[in-house]
């Protein structure tokens, strides 16, 4: 047996047993809810995610780039007076600058949350149950390594949280 | 104390969260009907006259247009700048809002943001067909070359460049980062087995993991607080095309901010064009209530006053510059040749949105689609009254010009109303139109 | 990596020998590209090889005067029957493609009007004839001449007439020629006739000189010049030499601070008369009545007899008393062609001394010789001639009443026209001998007393051409060529006029190499035999409406109709394009509601737009001859209205209408302006003075830019130029407006003619242009001008905003455009303050990588047009920004030149294509870094300014202030 | 919550500190009369009476935004920018003092005859137009504020979701008259300075530095609240907010500069320029100084999530850009005020000193007359409890 999954189809509910799971000290594999559900990454103990450090990352990147970028075309590979400005015309940078580094950022957080969820353009992940996405909420613990025993009493503790069904995978 | 029930449900009919998944779930699935045909027919028709106009333009010469030696910008400009202000409501609803905490915007940023890309789609090909060698204008990215000449990037059209694609990549990945989990609903309650795989394929796999959920608002957020910014930025590099150059009626200050708010003026005005006739026909009443329109009519207000001040400060600065080009070109703009341009535009933008201080006008309906016609028409004329007015008479006489557009390019106009009406009614067909999930987390019957 | 300079900046401190070192290394990714590139275009080259089948023959020895790609000049004279200009022509690989002033010349002394510029495009007229016809079949010459002289002698021997129709003739060969053919043909008459004829002024002076002579003015020497309906700066007689001579005494500087006083009476506002200090609006019935008034004035004051005349509307006594303080420094002339008028101003300049001062009668002017009785003669007794040969003129279009000669041209025998291209005559003829363009033919001429020049052709003929002088020879059955024929009179009649320094043969090629050769003829001035005792005035009466008929300045007598260049080019007061109007004044316009495009119809004959023009007498329509050609080709065709048909003949041909009708019609017409606001708006962009005020202090009138250059500062530093630093001074008290530089520019720099229709939409190319600006009183304004072109500004708003920095600016203070980087944004024009940039709005040129869009109204693609265009300036494609370069070309050639000789390059050593064309010297350009130049010299003047300088673009243009002689 | 009628108490060791700083203040200003020019001193004192006269002014527009928008996070401590705005009557005593001094000030009053730029703008600016404008402003300014701090008072004993509607309509009307006169405040007071200048945007640039400063205020004065005991209730989740309301009209402000700078840095046209050459040739230093103050450093403090999280670090920035918003002031004034470039030294610093005495007693002595807490907002409960991502 590797997987129980208890089916919840109320927020409260779901939410409460969370709790009580983590309580028990049993390891909740994931959880699978139509909606962000607010509060549900506390209850599960979910670390905060370095996914704005990519973004900040990316900017950073982008900003120098663009600029450095810039400032080389015009004063090292073929500086040309244009209109008489400084050929160091750092105000004319800024707006590519910023755009590039809104550019990258942007990327970098989103490739690197596509990268880490394993979502992409016909990315084939398992789905636990069809009305996950519409209204129904999954718990799924990982029992890999757990008896029968303690099985039946995982799933005493899903029907006492209120899940609708509780179901085995092997 | 008393409860957080003070205020409304932001969407009414006290829905389930099926009732909701069911609302934007059907529609894809049900067949659409003949209205959708027919406005599709004529959208269609409208892109295609578009196309050949365009076509017309790159073989024969932009001699084919109205444009002069005085006046090297007109429609094609003018179509540029109204379509990109359009394109930044949904942006401005999706992140602004978002950074904000207005949760009503739920129930219209999908839209909206569709509206905002295809938007940025037909305002992106202006600046590309009003090129007079449009074969080359691939000159105008910083790819290494033989030659080894860069691009120049002391000119706002470059940072156009760069502005433009990038807010349009953005706001499509943010758009799409949002669709991902809606896509997958469908993805779920799709039968159709060929169906199922193309949504499957579009939903990235989505499954509706705590963790995925953690990142994607972590992943909102961010691309929210990044949009935001660009956002501004778009709209003041547009300005800028203007603002940097020595013209008269071109050349002030106050562009950034006014352009930024004159977009989100016009923008909110299509949105609003949009949904009234998307909730009608859709049945989307429900989730695009009157406060919704209530609300954006209120940013209406904020917006166009912003933009009168603006207008105001403008005229006040003229004169009291003491700079006679200056107070001639808006002195001209008042009363010259093109009177009626410049007085439509205060009509419709300044003086019009007003009414919406009455209450009763911005929860009507009727009313609200007129007047967001009015503003969209106003906000037209607002470009084609600082880009044509300016030029005309700027600071030689010998060389003041009357500009009158051709068919060619009313005919390019069209066919970008119709791109734009053909991919947003594609839109409506085959993507939820309301964010799913994240109006599930804002109601309360869950 | 290695690096190629890219610029003169850029190489400026690096070792010289070092940059020769540098090697093109395989490794290198550039190169790499290169190579590469280069190997996928010669796929593409190769694979189109069997395309590739022109016939081209290498020289096997190549001649010692000619450099591929290195122009030659020849010098040349051009004389069209009307107007005199010798001239340099610029060969280029065998092909003719500018015209210069000759600078030896003292008639053009290096400048040219807009009609010789342009006459070059002529060479290249496509619908020249190609071959001789007979019957409008074609021919060939051997079956021709025997057809011809078989004719000729048939009439010889019933002794009827045979007639030379041509316009004047100033060239002492063919005028032995066609005595050679009289000899032969005996009853052979030679008649000459003007299309603007100046009998009157010829028979005036005949009468007051005893020759019938037009005398050499001196507009330089006068310090009061009345001009009576004379255009002497854009029309009248010599034109080129008159405004060098007007704008010697016009000039102001800190070192000469006088100038000359202009007034000009006349009733539509010419060319001259925007230029006077002072205008007087006279109807054209009231001029011999005001010029007699004059002349009781002057009489009177100075004690001598009154002639009768009844008081005239105008008050003279200011004009009198003027010219009477200016004795023999005055100069009277007057453009009418009627011999009292003349002959009182002949008359009013004896009372003022200026005969021998301001007027001399040596050097006589001979390019109008034709006397109106002759041609009036001809034309009722036209049944008696049983051959006339039309000797490159067109009698059927530019004369009046010309019905009864077509009708005669064919019930004649032997008709014959020696014309290069159809017109309206030599469609009618029986043969047709074309001629060759003057550009592929041996001439001399004799323009003036003792000025002697040659004309030499820069080309073979391009089709089976024959130049008229041969086909006389030919049928007078003289064996020789022209070109002996020409020596032979030289050396019989010139040459022992010289001193004889040379022998001959030096003398005939110094002649050849300087095409003009200038002899002093000193005799003693005319005695004056005043009888205007007997003069009995004309009865003219002023009536509600009156008719001018004027000489327009870019399209002449109509000859020229078919060239595109001059039918492009602005009328210089009206700036119309592709037409003419009836020019009416603003009060008329109000009275009779009638505004600029509504047509209207005169004496119930000819329907013409009016055009609204301020400065004209009120009852006065003006409208310019030329126009409305119907046999011609395609730029010239239907252009326009003929209004030579209107002419009365008198005893002289009267350009004027006493009482005419008008009706106005419902249709209108748009006239196509290449300007359409007239007023300055109050605006300083020209700075005016008056020559009391400049005295009192130079800076007068430009105290603003002292203002400015206080404020002058930047928030980044300024560029050095430290090599040159090009600039260009123009002085708009010189400036006439003639747009002479404007057809130069256009010629020099390939600017695309791109028609009437195009214009009207504001897509005209002009690179640069005469901006004219009325103020005051729009019954009778006063008049600036100014010149613009790019103006190179240093701070430049189009440079910044070009995305892919197609223009930018050089290291010698230029302002330049790299076309094959243009997008056609036209961002750049848009910014441009002084909207000088020029966008392509179609395909000009056939240049286009699209196929099938050319847009060509006027045939200027043509194999034959093509010929014309500057090699070594690029020809611009599709939507593409153009402007001017300063004459970029010219300045690298001097420069490549200068160190190919290994000195300095000297000032004035460049001149652009305007400055070098212009009569007035208006134009000057310049390095500012050379202290000595006379552009910095200009710079020093406090008259200098800049356009828009507040802007703070820092242009490399300076203008000098108008002075006008006002008080 | 057991605090919620908790009032502030101004207690004694608090304004025997105040009274030293305001004492600074005189005594700085008793120096700079006997050692300057009028021309420095009066220009300082339109420094310090603009910015604390704005600061109150963007408080209470926080006030009236915030009541707009029906937003439910501030309203933990919405009574401290109440607090604020009740300076505005004091800042208005000092703005009519600077009357006083009106010809020392601004050139245009002495020059308005002999200057045909200046005489071309004589409809706008003259004097007594001028003042008329300013009394209209603060009548209107100060009513306004005193009726939202009064309808905010009154929902402390009364229904608070009747005096949010009430505090609507009057935010409106405060928001629209705030939009138009700060504006023209602006160029009144800061932009005639400099009287050949004009800019249309400057209206809107002091605009965004007044809303920047009045934050920056607010989280001072919430720190000080805090350090002395009070506000415990205020979550981090307030703290990031208010934080992040600095950082982003922090950019804001930088966005509207750059702005009106590149504008005119790349027309270049002088008319333009000269204000900027001026100030970047003679003040460079302050130049830049004030691109850090405002922008740099609290850009790269503050866009680190869990700084903004932390109120020490939060009011530091707050400091920053406190100091920022003086010199950037400083630049728009002196520079057009002063013929030699002036040095700042313990006259200018006193001033302002004395001045933040007189406003930090106002604010406190504000906040002991109504709860800390505006217990009855509809929207209290949100505050405490909402999250940021």
């Amino acid at each position: 047996m590797k997987e129980i999954s208890g089916y919840y189809d109320k927020e409260a509910s779901l939410l409460s047993a969370v709790k009580s799971l983590r309580d028990n000290n049993i390891k909740i594999k994931d959880v699978f809810s139509p909606y962000p559900v607010h509060g549900l990454d506390h209850a599960m103990g979910l670390r905060r995610s370095w996914l704005p450090r990519a973004a900040f990352i990316g900017g950073a990147v982008g900003a120098i780039s663009g600029f450095g970028f810039q400032a080389w075309v015009f004063t090292r590979a073929y500086p040309i007076n244009i209109g008489g400005k400084p050929l160091m015309a750092v105000p004319s940078f800024i707006p590519v600058t910023f755009e590039c580094a809104i550019l990258f950022a942007a990327f970098a957080i989103v490739l690197s949350y596509l990268f880490k969820s394993h979502l992409g353009a016909g990315a084939d992940n398992k789905i636990y149950d069809e009305r996950a996405t519409d209204d129904r909420f999954v718990v799924v613990l990982d029992t890999a390594d757990i008896d029968n025993n303690e099985a039946e009493k995982i799933k005493s503790k899903f029907e006492d949280s209120g899940a609708m069904d509780v179901k085995y995978q092997d | 104390m008393s409860e957080i029930s003070t205020r409304e449900p932001l969407i009414e009919g006290n829905k389930s969260l099926k009732d909701i998944t069911d609302d934007v779930f059907n529609p894809i699935i049900a067949k659409p009907g003949k209205l959708w045909f027919l406005g599709l027919m004529i959208a269609g028709s409208a892109a295609l006259i578009g196309i050949i106009a365009i076509v017309l333009t790159i073989w024969k010469g932009i001699g084919l247009w109205g444009v002069n030696k005085t006046i090297g910008w007109g429609w094609s400009i003018t179509n540029f700048v109204w379509w990109v202000g359009i394109g930044h409501a949904g942006t401005f609803i999706s992140a602004i809002l978002l950074l904000f905490r207005q949760k009503w915007r739920t129930s219209i940023n999908r839209s909206a943001e569709a509206m905002t890309i295809f938007a940025v789609i037909c305002a992106g090909l202006f600046p590309l067909i009003h090129m007079g060698r449009f074969l080359l204008g691939f000159f105008i990215f910083p790819y290494p070359n033989t030659r080894d000449v860069w691009v120049n990037f002391n000119s706002p059209l470059l940072w156009d460049v760069f502005a433009i694609s990038t807010y349009f990549l953005v706001s499509l990945v943010f758009w799409y980062v949002g669709l991902i989990p809606d896509l997958g609903t469908i993805r779920d309650r799709m039968k159709t087995k060929f169906k199922k795989k193309i949504y499957k394929f579009l939903s990235f796999g989505w499954t509706g993991s705590a963790k995925h959920w953690q990142r994607f608002e972590v992943v909102s957020f961010t691309l929210a607080g990044l949009a935001a910014p660009l956002v501004l930025s778009v709209h003041t590099i547009v300005s800028f095309d203007f603002a940097t150059s020595v013209i008269p009626g071109w050349h002030t200050t106050i562009f950034p901010p006014y352009f930024v708010s004159g977009a989100i003026f016009s923008g909110f005005a299509m949105v609003l064009t949009l949904l009234i006739i998307a909730r009608k026909t859709m049945n989307l009443q429900d989730y695009i209530t009157v406060n919704h329109i209530e609300l954006m009519n209120k940013i209406i207000i904020l917006t166009g006053s912003i933009v009168g001040v603006a207008y105001m400060t403008e005229l006040f600065m003229a004169w009291y510059s003491g700079v006679e080009y200056e107070l001639f070109a808006f002195i001209n703009r008042a009363t010259g040749p093109y009177w009626w341009a410049y007085w439509i535009m205060m009509t419709c933008n300044v003086i019009s949105p007003q009414l919406f201080w009455f209450k009763k006008l911005r929860r009507s309906i009727g009313f609200t689609f007129f007047m967001s016609i009015v503003i969209n028409i106003g906000m037209w004329f607002e470009r084609f009254v600082i880009i044509v007015t300016s030029l005309h008479r700027d600071y030689l006489p010998s060389s003041w010009e009357m500009y009158k557009p051709t068919l060619v390019e009313v005919a390019i106009f069209v066919g970008t109303l119709g791109i734009f009406f053909t991919c947003f009614l594609l839109f409506v067909r085959f993507f939820p139109v309301i964010a799913m999930a994240e109006v599930k987390t804002t109601i309360k019957n869950k | 990596m290695t690096k190629y300079w890219k610029s003169i900046d850029s190489k400026i401190g690096q070792d010289k020998d070092k940059v020769q070192e540098k090697k093109i290394t395989w490794t290198n990714r550039r190169n790499f590209l290169k190579l590469f590139g280069f190997g996928l275009a010669s796929t593409f080259v190769l694979s189109r090889c069997e395309n590739a089948a022109h016939k081209a023959i290498p020289y096997l020895i190549k001649p010692e005067e000619i450099t591929p790609s290195m122009a030659n000049y020849y010098a040349s004279s051009f004389f069209d029957g009307d107007k005199y200009n010798s001239i340099l022509v610029k060969v280029l690989d065998g092909r003719p493609i500018k015209i210069e002033g000759n600078n030896l010349s003292s008639i053009s002394q290096g400048a040219t009007n807009s009609i010789t510029q342009s006459s070059i495009l002529s060479l290249y007229d496509d619908t020249r004839y190609r071959k001789p016809k007979v019957n409008g079949e074609d021919s060939d010459w051997g079956t021709i001449d025997i057809e011809i002289i078989d004719q000729l002698k048939k009439i010889k021997e019933e002794n009827g007439k045979i007639a030379i129709i041509s316009h004047s003739n100033i060239s002492p060969s063919t005028k032995k020629i066609i005595a050679d053919f009289k000899k032969q043909y005996p009853t052979t008459e030679h008649i000459i006739y003007d299309p603007i004829s100046i009998s009157g002024l010829l028979d005036a002076n005949k009468e007051s000189f005893g020759k019938r002579l037009i005398p050499n003015y001196k507009f330089e020497k006068a310090q009061v010049i009345v001009g009576i309906n004379a255009d002497f700066l854009g029309t009248w007689l010599s034109p080129v030499e008159y405004t060098k001579q007007y704008v010697q005494n016009r000039k102001v500087s800190e070192d000469k601070k006088t100038m000359s006083r202009h007034i000009q009476i006349e009733s539509g506002m010419s060319l001259t008369g925007s230029n006077a200090d002072k205008r007087i609006i006279i109807n054209p019935s009231e001029e011999q009545n005001l010029i007699a008034n004059l002349y009781n004035y002057i009489a009177n004051s100075l004690g001598k007899k009154e002639i009768s005349a009844s008081k005239c509307a105008i008050d003279v006594s200011k004009l009198g008393e003027e010219l009477l303080k200016n004795k023999n420094k005055s100069l009277v002339v007057c453009g009418t062609n009627n011999k009292k008028s003349q002959l009182l101003v002949n008359s009013i300049n004896q009372l003022l001394e200026n005969y021998g001062k301001t007027i001399s009668l040596n050097n006589a002017l001979l390019t109008k010789q034709g006397n109106d009785k002759d041609m009036i003669d001809f034309m009722s007794n036209l049944k008696s001639y049983k051959g006339i040969v039309f000797f490159d003129c067109n009698p059927v279009y530019d004369y009046p009443n010309s019905e009864k000669l077509t009708t005669s041209i064919k019930n004649t025998d032997l008709t014959i026209s020696l014309s290069t291209i159809p017109d309206e005559t030599s469609e009618l003829v029986k043969y047709v001998c074309p001629a060759n363009n003057y550009l592929e033919s041996w001439n001399d001429f004799n323009p003036k007393e003792g000025t002697y020049s040659l004309a030499q052709p820069c080309i073979q003929e391009i089709f089976d051409t024959r130049q008229e002088q041969v086909s006389l020879l030919k049928w007078s059955g003289i064996k020789n060529d022209y070109l002996e024929y020409i020596k032979e009179n030289w050396k019989s009649e010139i040459y022992p006029k010289t001193n004889r320094v040379f022998d001959f043969g030096d003398f005939w090629t110094k002649s050849l190499q300087d095409g003009v050769v200038e002899i002093d003829v000193k005799s003693s001035e005319p005695k004056f035999k005043n009888n205007l005792s007997s003069i009995k005035l004309d009865d003219n009466k002023k009536s509600d409406l009156e008719l001018q008929i004027y000489e327009s300045v870019n399209i002449g007598s109509g000859k020229y109709a078919n060239n595109p260049w001059l039918q492009e080019l602005p009328d210089p007061v009206s700036k119309v394009t592709w037409d003419n109007y009836a020019a009416i004044s603003v009060a008329f316009a109000k009275d009779k509601n009638l505004e600029t495009g509504d047509v209207i119809k005169i004496n119930n004959t000819i329907e013409i737009p009016v055009l609204v023009q301020p400065g004209q007498a009120k009852n006065t329509i003006s409208i310019a001859l030329g126009y409305g050609r119907t046999v011609v080709g395609k730029s010239g065709k239907d252009i326009g209205t003929d209004v030579y048909q209107l002419i009365e003949t008198k005893e002289f041909r009267q350009y004027s209408l006493g009482k005419i009708s008008f009706e106005k019609t419902l249709n209108t017409h748009e006239l196509a302006t290449t300007q359409s606001h007239d007023s300055m708006e109050g605006r300083d962009i020209v700075r005016e003075t008056t020559i009391d005020k400049y005295k009192e202090n130079t800076e007068s009138g430009n105290e603003r830019h002292k203002e400015i250059e206080k404020h002058h500062q930047s928030l980044y530093k300024e560029f050095k130029y430290e090599g040159h630093h090009w600039a260009m001074a123009v002085d708009l008290n010189a400036c006439t407006g003639c747009n002479t530089c404007v057809a130069a520019c256009s010629i020099e720099n390939n600017v695309p003619i791109v028609g009437k229709e195009e214009v009207l939409r504001a897509h005209e190319m002009h690179w640069m242009r005469i901006d004219r600006y009325y103020a005051g009183d729009p019954e009778n304004p006063e008049v600036v001008r100014q010149p613009v072109m790019c103006q190179h500004c240093d701070s430049a708003p189009c440079e910044n905003v070009c995305p892919v920095g197609a223009t930018n600016h050089s290291s010698e203070g230029i302002n330049q455009m790299a076309y094959n980087r243009c997008i056609g944004t036209r961002y750049c024009n848009n910014n441009c303050p002084y909207k000088v940039r020029r966008f392509n709005w179609f395909d000009y040129n056939k240049s286009d990588a699209l196929k099938g869009n050319l847009y060509d109204p006027h045939g200027m693609t043509l194999d034959l047009p093509r010929m014309v265009l500057n090699p070594d300036v690029t020809v611009r494609a599709k939507g593409v920004i153009e402007k001017c370069s300063f004459c970029i070309q010219r300045i690298q050639e001097k420069k490549l030149k200068a160190k190919l000789e290994n000195r300095a390059l000297q000032d004035g050593e460049i001149k652009p294509a305007c400055q070098q064309t212009c009569p007035a010297n208006a134009i000057v350009f310049g390095d500012l870094n050379d202290k000595n130049s006379e552009v910095s010299k200009l710079y020093e003047q406090k008259r200098r300014y800049h356009l828009l300088e507040e802007l703070h673009t820092l242009p490399s243009i300076g203008y000098l202030t108008k002075v006008r002689n006002k008080s | 919550m057991e605090n919620l009628n908790l009032t502030f108490k101004f207690s004694k060791k608090i304004k025997i500190v105040l009274t030293v700083l305001i004492f600074i203040g005189l005594a700085a200003l008793v120096y700079g009369i006997l050692n300057y020019s009028p021309e420095k001193i009066w220009s300082a004192l339109l420094l310090n009476s603009v910015n604390f006269l704005t600061i109150g002014l963007g408080a209470t527009f926080f006030v009236a935004v915030h009541a707009i928008t029906q937003s439910g996070w501030h309203v933990s401590i919405q009574r401290i920018p109440e607090a604020i705005s009740m300076y505005l009557p004091i800042g208005a005593i000092f703005m009519i003092i600077m009357l006083f001094g009106l010809n020392h000030v601004f050139h245009w009053i002495h020059e308005v005859h002999h200057d045909p730029i200046i005489a071309n703008k004589e409809a706008f600016l003259n004097v007594p137009f001028f003042i008329a404008r300013l009394i209209i402003y603060l009548s209107v300014w100060i009513s306004l504020t005193y009726m939202l701090r009064k309808i905010s008072k009154d929902s402390d004993v009364g229904d608070g979701q009747k005096s949010l509607i009430k505090s609507r309509t009057y935010a409106a009307i405060f928001m629209v008259f705030f939009a138009l006169s700060i504006v023209v405040f602006a160029w009144d007071w800061l932009m005639s300075i400099e009287a050949h200048w004009f800019s249309t945007l400057f209206g809107w640039y002091v605009l965004s530095g007044v809303i920047v400063k009045s934050f920056a205020a607010i989280i001072i004065v919430l720190a000080i609240l805090r350090y002395l005991g009070y506000m415990e209730f205020i979550t981090k989740e307030n703290i990031h907010d208010l934080a992040r309301y600095l950082f982003s009209f922090g950019i804001f402000w930088m966005y509207l500069w750059f702005s009106q700078f590149m504008l005119i840095w790349y027309a270049n046209i002088p008319e333009e320029t000269f204000y900027f050459i001026k100030r970047i040739d003679d003040y460079r230093f302050l130049f830049f100084l004030n691109l850090a103050l405002n922008f740099l450093i609290p850009f790269l403090v503050l866009v680190i999530r869990k700084f903004r999280r932390v109120l020490w670090i939060v009011t530091a920035m707050a400091v920053v850009v406190f100091i920022g918003q003086w010199v950037d002031q400083y630049l728009m004034i002196f520079p057009g005020t002063m013929k030699k470039v002036p040095t700042i030294g313990f006259f200018d610093i006193g001033l302002t000193i004395g001045f933040i005495g007189i406003f930090l007693w106002s604010v406190l002595y504000s906040l002991t007359k109504a709860n800390l807490l505006s217990k009855n907002h509809p929207y209290l409960e949100e505050s405490f409890h909402y999250e940021n991502t």
